[in-house]
Order: structure tokens, then C-alpha cells, then sequence
């Protein structure tokens, strides 16, 4: 299920106290994992996550949306609401991500050059949603991969058919098939299953993409909050973050 | 009486039926096939999350036609027989949530009764709060379905000669009596089918939902939000409950489909 | 009493009547089409704003135009059958005639229903819809809804259009009976002489929403004011004629056609010499002779041929072309007796006393 | 006839007029308000991607409009008159596609149309790809928009007397001519409520066209998606198209709702 | 020639009728409301699909039940005016009238639409919508309507129902020229007698689905067969009675009502003496004395008391309680004339040879 509960063990202790997460979508699974650890851990403290693109997150925070701690894909979303106040202190990393290509295994794209062939169909997230914006710049820097065509990225660019604005629904569609490749985070191959093959991009031209998290200013739990903060950059969460993928946070 | 075949047409009708169906069609067999290929149907009607959410767009939905309808209707009603005051205006108002895409629907609520605006920081200063509650997820079905009950009922009651309604009256019943005997009956196929549309569109909500209440399991987070979480993570279980939404809103269209026919067998 | 007066203007028809029907008493509209009659009735239930008027029902005034008064249709207490019936389509034939029963135990409603059912002949008929209904069941249908709340007045509008003559004489009678019983005044529309002679009280002959004649319908029948109501009423025989002699000591007066080699004698009126008069006879005064009538005391005996003979049951229609046309009602035994024929000679009897003569 | 001055309905009718005009125009409000702020009104609409969208959004939504007209009419009247074969069916199949969220709706069609699928496979042999293609977003927003059309039309057919029709026929004319000289001009206030209301729909529709058809400017880019889009980086831009979006959507449901007054002042 | 046969069941109603209608011919259906005449008409119309039968239109088969043919509607060429008139509610009076004009050149189309609104007093209304019309000049376009087309056969149901006595002569008249010029024939309903006789060639009486009787009016009406066809026409005086005796040297025989002490003398028939036999005489045979009448040549002088006076215009319809109640329809005059009142002592005369037989 997309958001479960926290376990039958726990719920004889009525949960006292919530805590409301606002996270980027591409934690979901990871995050969904780590709230079980933390549920267990306060049995009185129940968490509520609302998933959906960091940019969506900031609008709705902007416009009143009661959240405690905010997990961002980005820096950018992170330090906006920094600025207008609705954001506590200074953001803490929380993990790092990378980029790699995923292919649909029935499609003829088995590596990155293959990315250039004519009539392929690929997608992108939007170049204003945290991933878009590095995918376009791995793409970039695999352009002047001189192992790679001259026209590289071009040829690439040439392909994207459709320019996501979730890149979860860029996984969804590779693993339809109707997509034969696209870029994603490194922490969704977590969620391709086996119809999908994963083609690492070499680290020279991979991006490193930072996730921030900070207490909100408008939080109704602030010290709840920080706890949880402290929680997620604890071994025990960064370890459940490192099996889905994610880097660790550099501390 | 036996009526007419009208043996032309009802080939002409077929054509155009076939081709849609097919349409139509086609999509369903495919999420069906694909959902029962990928399983998971058992398990996701036996999670009491997946539970929550259906009952939780059952019961919103339900509220939201229940006031679409109990405003509604006399709205439409006066669109069709009065001419009050701004009777334009308000005729072209009734479609405009239409227009907008659902998100950017959610959007403009959430800019109107959220923190920022005066509204809702008045709305908060006496205790409500809007945005991000079930209210919201209740706020939001309205705004993008009940232009489509008001739109249909408003062509039902045009469509009811007023000399049934005049001579209601000069057999000494009152307006309010004669709304309810002659002009609501007569105009029932229309409203019960625009409220099926409405319900439709509400049961299947989700944009303007999201934005404004938000995807919290529980209190907001309705069938198609449900679905819309799981196609980020779990596409058996999206499809799963895609196929619970759309049985069981079947279900319910069928129920108004039936009491409609049941009107029209009794002579409607 | 119900009474009133309205003016209004409806396209090119511009109403202007005043009328006053006393207790357990039919009041006849009678007009013929486009009169404006059925636009009196609306108006009276309140379906229609006059531009001007004043209403009164039992008494009550239910609009003035003056007094900006005007009571909703429910308020009036009228019962109204339309010309098109407009029968409730979801509703049975009981619910349609139980319609206007409010306020009654349930039990009554029924007793009244079922004898309304019974009296119009529609008992098998109860649980129909009212599409499945010939045109003169759904007249009745409309005739026992508008019946069943006992409206203190009843605005017809043909109700007996539909039906054959044996329902009809049984209908009529029923509602002499309604109006009798129940003191409740009737306004009838009707462009059925016959209805209208034997159902009114009084009579108000409309045409192009003017009232043209008013009065108890057999006066207004034999002594026929007007060019027009001669018409209307079937004075079938009106002619043109300019004085020629005076004899005042007969009581007669000698007139002519323009033109025409031909005289009549009327009875005296006020008309001088060489004035212009109109004077009309109905057919069924006028006898067919097949020879030169002799020692008739009649005076006009008009020499002519017999140009049309058509049925009109249960008479035979006569023209006979005496210079001018002379129509005649005659039984169909005459006729035979008599050896009529088209092309035959013929002459035309009329008595002097048989003209009416025709203020114009 | 001067109608009858319903006085009791007309203020009760607008008590909920009123309420839902205050529902509906405040967050419309609330968006011309917050896109003035924030300004980039003037910008957007010199943006030649926005006039891309725009453009794509009338043509798609125009020839989307014109086929649910031209299929969606006689299906609508042979459901209203005839009882063919799968009658009960059809009548039931004509909303499924409301009750799928549109993402889901979407889903669905790809995985019909798509690559994946056996008939996709065949289509693509011939040389036929919908995915991805300006088609989907046609296909994208017939599925969604045509039930409203349907619907509307044919409970606006049901509502036109057999009598007129069997009557037409007596004087010689066709099926063909009674329908479209009868049974269409008669019908004709529910088919362009029926319209607007699915124009409106196909206008606002981005859910199943992003799943389906995909984003990309100039090809598969609509208004909705275009506002989707700038709603994750840029708020003014967002705004500045819904309002867009908006005015041009009120201009073609104003010229709709002007056809059928004009209609209703000849005498339907 | 334009035949046929058809059998329905519809609801209580159990229709069997055959008709045959020659060219330039008015067939009249007459019969009490809900005697199934328009059910008729909807079937040769093709609106309706009869269980049963066979209809020819033109001398061309337009149905069959055997065959299992059945043409549409728009291949029948009939022209059809229902009861309740169905204008097209989104054209005007002038666009009603021009529906069924296809395929002609528009200068013609506008001529004949022109000619038929002048004949039917309709050219005023032309560009007015038929909400707006009234009863009458809606049924006027619906009759153009039908007619403008030319159809090879008219079915008119009940087409002059909401008309005055002088725009129904007119439009008679109109219609008989129609149907002689077009060689086209047509069937009218109708439950007014005197339309019946006045337009009809031939005349088919239906009651209760069934064909009582036809034939040519005047002979039917004159020499009605059954009972009900006697009801139907107005035969008013209809009595069962018991042969006493039969004369056959004076062409009479002498009957009585059971329990009556009253001796009818009718003309001579086949009924043995004391069988049971049907005898009817119209109103219109009966005279009514005020003293006993002496010296008369008629048979039967019936003593009685005045029950009812009531007009019946151009008449007085009597009522006699003379044992058995007798009708009679007397002149005004003649009321005056005998001082006629309710409760005195009257005489009913009547000729044996008026008396019809009406076999049972
Ligand atoms: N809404 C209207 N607009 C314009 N003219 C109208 C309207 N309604 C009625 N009329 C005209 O007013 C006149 C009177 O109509 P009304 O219905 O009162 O006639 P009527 O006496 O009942 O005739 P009929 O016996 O034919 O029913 C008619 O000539 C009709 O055309
Ligand atoms: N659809 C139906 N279902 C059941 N009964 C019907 C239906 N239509 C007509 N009838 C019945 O059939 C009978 C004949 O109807 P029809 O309309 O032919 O009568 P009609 O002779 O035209 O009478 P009228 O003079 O009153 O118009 C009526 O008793 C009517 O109630
Ligand atoms: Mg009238
Ligand atoms: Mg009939």
C-alpha cells in the first residue's frame, strides 16, 4: 500500500500526539520504512506523510498547509521558503541521490549510447522539477563523453517525447514499456521491478542531488519535529535509506 | 404502443455505438486483464487502508451530492423558470469551475480560503480551517462536479411545459406544491442523470483534491488519491484499486440508472 | 357574484369584454376561432396578467389592475380545463382527478375520486396513463380534475369538443346538475350553437375580442342585433336592402336588393324610404314549394331554381337561386315528396314576420 | 404570455444562487487577484510557448468536440429511441470512463494502446502510434468529455415527442430528414448544454492526457499541462495561464450559451 | 382503391374493422369516444403496427401481416391530422404548412403554402409560432399541413372539432372540393352525426372496436339496423317490446313494453307474435299535442305528462312520461303556441310508419 499504517503491535497505545511530514515523492518507500522505525520507537507519536513533487510541497506550504517537517528533493524549493520565513534555522542535509538510466527490457536500449538512436522514445521530468533539472545536467556532461557521438545530447534531447512533471510517473512508463528509456533517481530503481534494466551513468558525469530537511516555522510538534530530524540522520534511518538507494548524508 | 423500428437508424445508431464501446471499451478490458495478470486484487480489498479511502470517498461523496443536490436544484430551477436578478451572469458562472483544470482548481480554493488570503485567516480566527481537512476533500468535489447537475437539471426543468405547472396552480396547489408534485417529477430523468454525472466526477476527484486537502490517509486521502500514491510506488495495487473504484462506482450509477428506468416504465 | 372586465392586447387581437355570471349560473362565451375566449378564461385563473381589468370570483377580487392586485392561480379557487386538456403525463388517471383534493382525509378522496370516475364514465380506465387515452377519455379525465376540488367558478373551454353526442347530452347534464347543486358558476366556452343555447343562462358573443351581443341565449337567437351575431349564429340568410315603400297600416315594409328585379316584404321597422337596412331569415323559416304555391297566406313567395342540395342533417340544405340566394332547411321527406331536384324551378316562402331586421 | 411572477421561487432560488456564485467566484476571485499581483499576465501571453499550448488546446479540443458530436449524436439518439441489441449496456458503458480518475483513465488507454499491448503492437505494425502523439491527447480528451455529450443528448432526445416524429414521417419525410429537421432542432438546447459542459471538461482534461499522451511543447502540451508545469517552478506563470486558460474557455462557452438563447428566443 | 383489414388488441380495446374507400370518396369512421377510430387511423398512417391485417393505399399494399410488409410512414402517402394537431413547436405557422413540400422548386413550395394559408385563414398568422396560436387556427395549419403534400390519402381525425359552425361550412366545403378535384379519397373521424352525414360517401359506425354497421349516411341514418347504431344517431326513442299481434292485412302489428299497460302499433315485420323485438322513432317524428287530438290519421296516440323541457336549438326537446319516456323535438313556436309546461297533461303522437325496426 502506498502510505501503511503504523503495525497492529503499536496501536493498542492511543497515539498521542502527530506529526505531519511533508516529503518529496521519490522518498516515499524509504520514508514509509523509516516512520515504522520511528512509530516503534514513540509509541505515542503517530506520523502523517503527504507525498507529492517538492515544488507542490513549498506551493501548498505557502499557502498554509500545516506541516512539521519538510523533506525537499532540492535546494532551491528549500531555501524559498526559507527566505519567506516558513522554514526554521538552516536546513539539514539529509541524503544524497544520484541520477541512472532506466530502460524497458523489452526496448532496444541496453546502453547509454544507445540513447542516441533515432525513433527511440524517451522521457525526462521537467527541467523545473529537481530531477528534470539533473538529468539535463548528467545529460550535459555525457556530451562531452568523447567515447559517446559528437551530437550526443542533442540526439538525445531529439528523442524525449514527453517531459514529466513527476518522476515517478517517469519509472511508471518505463516499466509500462511505452517509454524505452528515461533518467531517474538512483533511489526509484527501488521500485522498477523486473521488467526494467538500470544503466549506471559513470560517476564522472553523474550529479550529486542533495536532500534537505528543516523544521517548519509554523510547526504545532517543533520539538516532536526536531526529534524526528535527529531520527532521520540517525544510523538506524540512513541505513533504511541506504538499502533504497539513497547516499549517505555527508556529515 | 408498439413503437416504430426504425430499422435505419438503429443500424446508423449501431455504428457509432460499436465504435465507442469499442473505445471506451477496450481501456477497461485492458486495466481488468492487466490488473488480474499483475493479482493483488485480493490483498488490496483486504487492507483496511485501501478500506479507509473507499469509505472515505463513499461518505464524501455522498455529502458533496447532497448538497449539490439540495442547492442545486433550486438554482437550477430559478435558471429555468425566473428571471431574477443577474440570471445571466449566474448562467455563465455555473460552468466556469469547468474550465479549469482540477489542480489549478485546488489552487485557487486553497488561494481563496487558505492562510494567505483575509477569508481564511478570518475563517481561522473563529476556528475553521479549511484547507488540508476532509471539509476540504468535500469543498472540492462540489467545485468540479456541480456545474454538471446544475447544467442537466436546468435542461430538465426548461424542458417541462409550464402549462402542467399553471394548471397545478389553478387546481389550488402551491408553487412550492407544485415543484415538488409536477415539475420535479416530470424534470427526475434529467436530474437523476445529471446526477450521475456529478457523482461520476466526484467519485473520481482527485487534482483539485490534492491540492487543497491534500493526500493524508484517513482524512483526505479519497479512492482516486489512493490509486494516484500507489501508481507512484505499486502498479498491481493501482490497478487494483482502480478496478474497486470502478466497480463500485458502477454499482452506484447503476442504481441511479435503474431508479431512472424505473420512472420511465411507469409512463415518464 | 363573479364578475369582471379586462383589456388586453395579444398580438393582433385587442380584448376588451366585461362580463358577470350570478350564482348557479353558465355563462357562454361563444365566438368563433381567434375570438380571444380561451384568452378570457386564462386570465380569470390567473395564468395571464391583463394589461387592465378587474376580477372577481365569488364575490372576491381577485385582480385589479388599479389596486395592483392580483392572487396567485391557487388562490382563486377556479377550476380551469384547458382546450389541450394538459392531463398530468406521470400521473394515472385517479391521481390526475385527485390532483386538486388537498387537505381531505384520505378516505373521502378516494369516495370523491371513485364517483368523479363513475360519473365521467372513466372507472376502467382509472389506473392509465394519460397517454394511453383516446381523445375524448382525456377529456373527461380533465373534466372530473378540474371538478373534484368543487371550485366556487368553473372555466371551461369545449369540454365537450371531443365527445359524441350521447356522452355529450350526459356530460351537459351533469354539469347542469354540478352548478345547481353546488351554486358554483360556470364560464363555457363554446363555438357550438347548440351548446350554447342549451347550457347558457346568458350569453356574451365575442368576435375579435369585442363582445358584440349580450343576453339570454334564445332572445339572442330569434332576435339576432347584429350583422355579425346573425352570422354567427347561423341566421343564414342576411341580406342588403334599400326601403322602397312604407305600410305602416299592415305593419309591413317593401324593400330590395341593389339591383335585382326582386321585392320583400318585412315587417315595419324605422327605417324612411330609400334607406339602407339589412334584415335576415334562418333557413329553418324559410318552406321550398315545387309548384306556384296557391292561396298561401304567406308574403313572399320568391320565384328562383334550385341551385345546391346538400345534406345538414337531420335536414337537407336547399339553396334555391331566386336572384339572390335563398337558403332553406327542409326535411328530407319533403325533399323526397316534394321530387327536388338541382336545375328545377322552385320557389322560396318566407313570411313577413320571419324577418329579423338587422340594426346596422 | 407574460409569465406568472414566481415570486417565492425567485428568492428562494436565489438564496442558493447566491451561495453558490459566492462558492464558485471567490476562488475565481482569488486567482485574477493573485495572478494580477504577481504580475507576467503581459509576459505569458507573448510567450510563443503559451500561444503553442493555447493553439494546441483549441485545435485538440475542436476536433475532439467534433467527433463525440459527430459519433457521439446518433449513438446519443439511438439510445433515446431504439432498443437495439446490448441497449442496456451501452447505456450503462457511456459514463464508465467518468468514473476513472483521468490519470488512471489515462493508465488505461496505454496500456490498450500501448506498446504492451497486443493491439498496440498490431497498430504500430500498420504504422499507427497513438502514445505520445497529438492523436492521444484527442483520444485523451474524447474519453473523458464524451459521456458528458452523450449523456445530455440523449436525455434531450428522450425529451422530444414521438408524435412530432411519427408526424414528419407521415409528410414524406425520411428518417433522416425528421431527425435532423425534427428530433435535432428540438433537441438542440441539451445537445449545446451537453456541449459546453464536455468542452469545458476537454478543455480543463490533463490527467489522462499526461498519462497517454505524455508533455512535450508544441506536441502534446495543452493549456492544463503547460499550467502543470509552471506550477513546479513558476507561481505568476501558472496563474497567468489559468486566467488565460480561463478567458478563452468563458469566450467558447459564451458563444455555446449564446446559440442556445438565441434558440430559445425563436420559440424553443 | 384503398382497402383493408386489421385486428388489434390494445389495452381493453378489441379492434376488427374492414373498409374500403373509393377514389374521390369521404369514408367517415363514427363512433363513441373510445371506439378505436384513431387507433385506426395511426395504423393506415403507419404510426401503429396492427396484430392483423392488410392495408392498401392507392391500390398499392402498404401492409400485410402475412407477408410481414410494412412500409414506413414517409412511403404511404397519406396525410395525416391527429386529434391533438402535434405542430411542430420550433417552426412557424407558414414552415409547419411547407414541412411535407420536398423536392419542389422553392417559387412553387411558396406559392401552394401561400394558397393554403388564404384558404384556411391562416396568412395573418404565417410567421407566428403555433404556442401562440389558438385552438382553432392551430387546427387550420394542422389541416394544411396534411394537405399540402397532395397526399394520395387524407386521414383526418376529428378535423373540424375546435371550430365554429361558419369556418366548419367553409372548410366542408373545402374539403369536398379537395377530395373531388385530387381524386383523392379520404377517411374522417368524426362523432358528429351531422358532419358524419353532411361529408361522408360512405360511413363505417364502430363501437367498442367492432363495426356495427356501414353503408351510405342518409341510410344508415334513416333506417338504422341495430340498436346501438340507433343510439348512436340519435334515434332517441328506442323500446323493447313484445309483439301482441300481427295485421298483416294493414301492414302493422301491435306491441308493448313488459309491465306497461301502453299499445305501440308499428308497421308489420317478421317477428311471430309474443317475441321480443327492438322498435326506435327519432324525436325529430314525435308531435306533441296539448288537448287530445282528434280526427288524426296517426296510429299512435300516447296520453302522458310533460317531464322535461329543454332547448335543443333550432328546437325544444319534450320529454313525455307516457309509461315509457318519449322524446320529441318541437319548434319554439309550436312550445308557445300549445303553452307547453312541465307537469301537464300532453299526447305524443306518432305515425306507425315512423317507427323503424331495429333488428336484435
Ligand atoms: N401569445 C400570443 N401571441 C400573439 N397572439 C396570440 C397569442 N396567444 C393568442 N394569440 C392570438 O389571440 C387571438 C385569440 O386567441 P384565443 O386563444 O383567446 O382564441 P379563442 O377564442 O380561444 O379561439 P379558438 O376557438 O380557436 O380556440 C388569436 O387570434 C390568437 O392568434
Ligand atoms: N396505448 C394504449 N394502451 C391501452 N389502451 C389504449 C391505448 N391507446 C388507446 N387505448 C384505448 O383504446 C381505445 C380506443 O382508442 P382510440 O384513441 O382509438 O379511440 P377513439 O375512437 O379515437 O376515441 P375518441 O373519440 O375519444 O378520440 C380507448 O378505449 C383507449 O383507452
Ligand atoms: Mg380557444
Ligand atoms: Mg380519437
Amino acid at each position: 500500500a502506498c502510505a501503511p499504517d503504523s503495525g497492529a503491535s503499536s496501536s493498542q497505545l492511543a497515539p498521542s500526539r502527530t506529526l505531519t511530514v511533508f516529503a518529496a515523492s521519490s522518498l516515499t518507500e524509504a520514508l514509509v520504512e523509516v516512520k515504522s522505525a520511528f512509530e516503534e520507537s514513540h509509541p505515542d507519536v503517530r506520523i502523517s506523510l503527504q507525498f507529492a513533487g517538492t515544488p507542490t510541497l513549498r506551493l501548498q506550504i505557502e499557502e498554509g498547509a500545516q506541516a512539521d517537517l519538510f523533506l525537499s528533493a532540492d535546494e532551491s524549493n528549500m531555501s524559498a521558503l526559507r527566505n519567506s520565513g516558513l522554514a526554521e534555522g538552516t536546513p539539514a542535509v539529509l541524503v544524497t541521490n544520484g541520477l541512472v538510466v532506466i530502460a524497458s527490457k523489452a526496448g532496444p536500449v541496453r546502453a547509454l549510447p544507445d540513447l542516441a538512436r533515432p525513433g527511440l522514445r524517451l522521457a525526462l521530468a521537467l527541467s523545473s522539477v529537481p530531477v528534470g533539472h539533473y538529468s539535463r545536467t548528467a545529460l550535459a556532461a555525457l556530451g562531452q563523453d568523447p567515447s559517446l557521438a559528437p551530437d550526443f545530447e542533442r540526439r538525445v534531447l531529439a528523442n524525449v517525447v514527453t517531459e514529466e512533471p513527476n518522476v515517478r510517473q517517469v519509472v511508471g512508463k518505463v516499466r509500462l514499456g511505452d517509454i524505452d528509456a528515461a533518467f531517474v533517481y538512483r533511489s526509484d530503481l527501488a521500485a522498477t521491478g523486473p521488467d526494467v534494466r538500470a544503466i549506471l551513468i559513470p560517476a564522472e558525469y553523474n550529479v550529486v542531488a542533495t536532500y534537505l530537511v528543516a523544521v517548519m516555522e509554523r510547526a504545532r510538534e517543533p520539538e516532536l519535529a526536531r526529534q524526528l530530524l535527529g531520527f532521520l540522520q540517525g544510523d538506524r534511518a540512513q541505513s533504511i535509506f541506504q538499502r533504497y538507494g539513497f547516499g549517505a548524508f555527508p556529515s | 404502443m408498439k413503437p416504430l423500428p426504425l430499422t435505419p437508424w438503429s443500424l446508423l445508431g449501431n455504428a457509432p455505438a460499436i465504435l465507442y464501446l469499442l473505445f471506451i471499451g477496450i481501456p477497461f478490458v485492458a486495466l481488468f486483464l492487466r490488473a488480474i495478470a499483475l493479482g493483488g486484487l485480493g490483498e488490496s480489498l483486504s487492507d483496511p487502508l485501501v478500506l479507509r479511502s473507499l469509505l472515505l470517498s463513499l461518505v464524501t461523496s455522498l455529502i458533496s451530492m447532497g448538497i449539490v443536490v439540495i442547492g442545486g436544484t433550486p438554482l437550477a430551477y430559478a435558471l429555468a423558470r425566473s428571471r431574477f436578478l443577474g440570471h445571466r451572469l449566474v448562467d455563465a458562472l455555473v460552468e466556469l469551475p469547468l474550465v479549469l483544470p482540477p489542480v489549478v482548481a485546488g489552487l485557487a480554493m486553497l488561494m481563496a480560503f487558505g492562510r494567505q488570503s483575509p477569508l481564511g485567516r478570518a475563517m481561522e480566527e473563529v476556528g475553521i480551517v479549511l484547507p488540508f481537512t476532509t471539509a476540504a476533500v468535500v469543498f472540492s468535489q462540489i467545485f468540479v462536479s456541480a456545474p454538471f447537475y446544475i447544467r442537466a437539471a436546468r435542461l430538465g426543468f426548461q424542458a417541462v411545459d409550464a402549462t402542467y405547472e399553471d394548471l397545478s396552480r389553478t387546481l389550488g396547489r402551491s408553487p412550492w406544491d407544485t415543484f415538488r408534485r409536477i415539475s420535479l417529477p416530470l424534470a427526475l430523468p434529467s436530474l437523476l442523470g445529471g446526477l450521475a454525472l456529478a457523482w461520476a466526477r466526484a467519485l473520481s476527484e482527485f487534482g483539485a483534491t490534492l491540492m487543497f486537502a491534500g493526500n493524508f490517509p484517513g482524512v483526505t486521502q479519497t479512492m482516486p488519491l489512493a490509486i494516484l500514491s500507489a501508481l507512484e510506488s505499486d502498479l498491481s495495487n493501482a490497478l487494483a484499486l482502480a478496478v474497486i473504484l470502478t466497480i463500485v462506482s458502477v454499482a452506484l450509477l447503476g442504481a441511479i440508472a435503474f431508479l431512472s428506468a424505473r420512472r420511465e416504465r411507469i409512463g415518464l | 357574484m363573479n364578475q369582471g372586465w379586462i383589456q388586453h392586447r395579444l398580438g393582433n387581437l385587442d380584448l376588451q369584454v366585461r362580463w358577470e355570471a350570478a350564482p348557479s349560473e353558465i355563462l357562454v362565451l361563444f365566438g368563433p376561432s381567434g375570438a380571444g375566449k380561451t384568452t378570457i378564461l386564462r386570465a380569470i385563473a390567473g395564468l395571464l396578467q391583463p394589461q387592465a381589468g378587474h376580477i372577481e370570483v365569488g364575490g372576491r377580487p381577485v385582480f385589479d389592475s388599479a389596486q395592483r392586485l392580483s392572487l396567485p392561480p391557487e388562490r382563486r379557487r377556479v377550476g380551469y380545463v384547458p382546450q389541450s386538456y394538459a392531463l398530468f403525463p406521470h400521473l394515472t388517471v385517479r391521481q390526475n382527478v385527485a390532483y386538486g383534493l388537498t387537505g381531505l382525509p384520505q378516505r373521502e378522496v378516494e369516495e370523491r375520486v371513485a364517483s368523479l370516475l363513475t360519473v365521467f364514465g372513466l372507472t376502467g380506465l382509472a389506473e392509465r396513463s394519460p397517454r394511453n387515452l383516446s381523445g375524448g377519455e382525456a377529456q373527461r379525465t380533465a373534466l372530473a380534475r378540474a371538478l373534484a376540488p368543487q371550485p366556487q367558478l368553473l372555466l371551461l373551454d369545449e369540454p365537450f369538443a371531443a365527445l359524441d353526442a350521447e356522452l355529450r347530452r350526459a356530460l351537459r347534464r351533469e354539469l347542469r346538475t354540478h352548478v345547481a347543486e353546488r351554486q358554483a358558476p360556470t364560464i363555457l366556452v363554446t363555438h357550438d350553437r347548440e351548446e350554447a343555447i342549451a347550457l347558457g343562462h346568458s350569453l356574451i358573443v365575442l368576435d375579435r375580442g369585442r363582445q358584440v351581443a349580450e343576453g339570454p341565449p334564445l332572445s339572442l337567437l330569434t332576435r339576432p342585433s347584429t350583422a355579425t351575431v346573425a352570422r354567427l349564429f347561423g341566421i343564414e340568410n342576411v341580406y342588403r336592402l334599400r326601403v322602397l315603400a312604407r305600410h305602416p297600416r299592415e305593419g309591413t315594409m317593401e324593400a330590395a336588393p341593389e339591383s335585382k328585379d326582386l321585392r320583400l316584404v318585412l315587417p315595419l321597422g324605422d327605417a324612411p324610404e330609400g334607406s339602407w337596412l339589412t334584415a335576415g331569415v334562418p333557413a329553418t323559416e324559410v318552406l321550398v314549394a315545387s309548384q306556384e304555391p296557391q292561396g298561401l297566406s304567406a308574403q313572399n313567395l320568391l320565384p328562383g331554381v334550385t341551385a345546391v342540395i346538400e345534406e345538414s342533417p337531420p335536414h337537407i340544405r336547399v339553396t334555391l337561386d331566386c336572384g339572390v340566394p335563398v337558403v332553406a332547411l327542409v326535411t328530407p321527406r319533403a325533399v323526397e315528396r316534394l321530387g327536388l331536384a338541382v336545375g328545377q324551378r322552385a320557389w322560396a316562402v318566407i313570411k313577413a314576420s320571419s324577418f329579423s331586421l338587422l340594426a346596422e
